[in-house]
């Protein structure tokens, strides 16, 4: 029912590395959105999500990646998204965005 | 009548076993109950957690509906479960504005904008969805249904 | 009017802030689900999990009367979560036969019996208990709050 | 949501070993009843109950226990209950079955 957000600079890599703990849903989603558009102020660089820990996404939650990436885009960033749980995974495949953000997976 | 808009048609004799209603403010912070409540129904009738999943996030969808095009701040909204032998079906009901389901456009997949993904989110995730408009623009009700045992 | 047995008084004025009503059919298994969308609301609201734990036995028990002593086999009840500032009110309806609340002794602790520790258990947990019965012997509205961060 | 019933007859201590995992409420509470029932028309003897997994009891399960404590105590026998987590030890407290029962606690 929380959205905790870690964030920190990789400076080797030149990235964010963002950790999302929780649900990215219509609740949570406003402070998510804030969050990242505060980072982007401060440094515009590529961001990593780590969804690890990403229990649930919804439209909302989507939609603030879409328009994440929206801007990113325009500045020549990439959006890269990593371990997600399945459920998410599913998400994302049945609304296109595998195709349109970078997914990785660890095993 | 504006609108009675069936995406699959379903069939009319169904025997309800059991009715739990749930009535909700119009506020993003009680949707979570929303998928809470659902999620004890769907694994005490023993859908499996790929489709709990499903369940969830399409009731989410359209409680989410409900609360940014339904109704005013201070009213409530409907969910009632039904509980058939082979499948559940869930009604979600607001009082707000309504809308003609044939005029929504399918999002345009190679396209992606921030909204627009709700309806199709469930159409995907359910196995049967309806739409319809109360008189008088006043309300919407969608009905979705998922069936036990496939997958 | 047959009863309206306040056990504590409660001031009258109180702001609610959200109202999230549940309605469940008269059958045992679904209790479950009355104490899985409490927790949803009262963790939500910030109470502590011990608070939690009391809250979900309190309103099982009630639900557990409204469907032994309360309705008929194919009636709902209802159950009621008023969100107030800093306490959680929970109504419990049902349209059953009613009871005198006068009349039911406090269980003797040194002599346990199977049965009657139901109403017993409630007011212990909570803050604040009222029984109301309905005119006409019809039905019982059970009202019990508890505050938050005490404990 | 269910409650498991794991029975076992102890040769050296002359006791059923129960352990119980899940819910014993309103819902399950017959299940419970018939089967210790049954292990007691088997064999008469002591019950040890172990509440490791015993997430969460109501009054009609305390009830089911106060009921067969009761056959038991026909027939000198005792109920012993283990390893019971703060909720369940909370409603034996305030019902006053924690001095009807013998209750012991590893830790
Ligand atoms: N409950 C509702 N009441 C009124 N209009 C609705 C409702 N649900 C959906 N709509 C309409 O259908 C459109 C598409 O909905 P959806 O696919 O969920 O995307 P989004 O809500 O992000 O626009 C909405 O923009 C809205 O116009
Ligand atoms: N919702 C209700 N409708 C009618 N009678 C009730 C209701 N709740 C409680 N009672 C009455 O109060 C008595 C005491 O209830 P309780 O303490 O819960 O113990 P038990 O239900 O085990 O008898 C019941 O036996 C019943 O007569």
């Amino acid at each position: 029912m929380i959205l905790n957000i870690k964030d920190q600079f990789d400076e080797e890599k030149g990235r964010w590395l963002i950790e999302l703990e929780g649900e990215a849903d219509v609740y949570t989603v406003n402070n998510f959105k804030e969050r990242m558009h505060q980072l982007l102020d401060e440094k515009m660089a590529d961001v990593e999500i780590d969804g690890t820990s990403l229990q649930y996404i919804d439209s909302i939650g989507l939609g603030a990646l879409i328009g994440l990436r929206g801007r990113m885009a325009d500045q020549e960033k990439v959006l890269i998204i990593k371990n997600i749980q399945p459920n998410v995974r599913k998400l994302l495949n049945i609304t296109g965005l595998d195709k349109i953000f970078i997914i990785e997976q660890e095993d | 009548m504006k609108g009675n808009n069936t995406i699959y048609k379903e069939e009319n004799n169904v025997e309800v076993r059991d009715i739990i209603s749930l009535n909700l403010p119009n506020a993003p912070e009680y949707v979570s109950i929303a998928r809470l409540t659902l999620s004890g129904i769907a694994s005490r009738m023993g859908f499996n957690i790929e489709d709990i999943e499903d369940l969830k996030v399409a009731v989410a969808e359209a409680c989410t509906n409900a609360i940014k095009h339904g109704c005013g701040k201070d009213r409530n909204y409907s969910i009632e479960f039904l509980v058939l032998k082979d499948k559940l079906r869930i009604e979600i009901i607001d009082g707000g504005k309504g809308f003609d389901y044939k005029k929504v456009k399918e999002p345009d997949l190679t396209k992606p904008r921030e909204g627009g993904l709700g309806l199709y989110i469930i159409k995907t995730l359910m196995d049967e969805v309806q739409i319809f408009n109360n008189q008088k623009n006043c309300g919407t009700r969608i009905i979705m249904s998922k069936n036990l045992g496939e997958s």
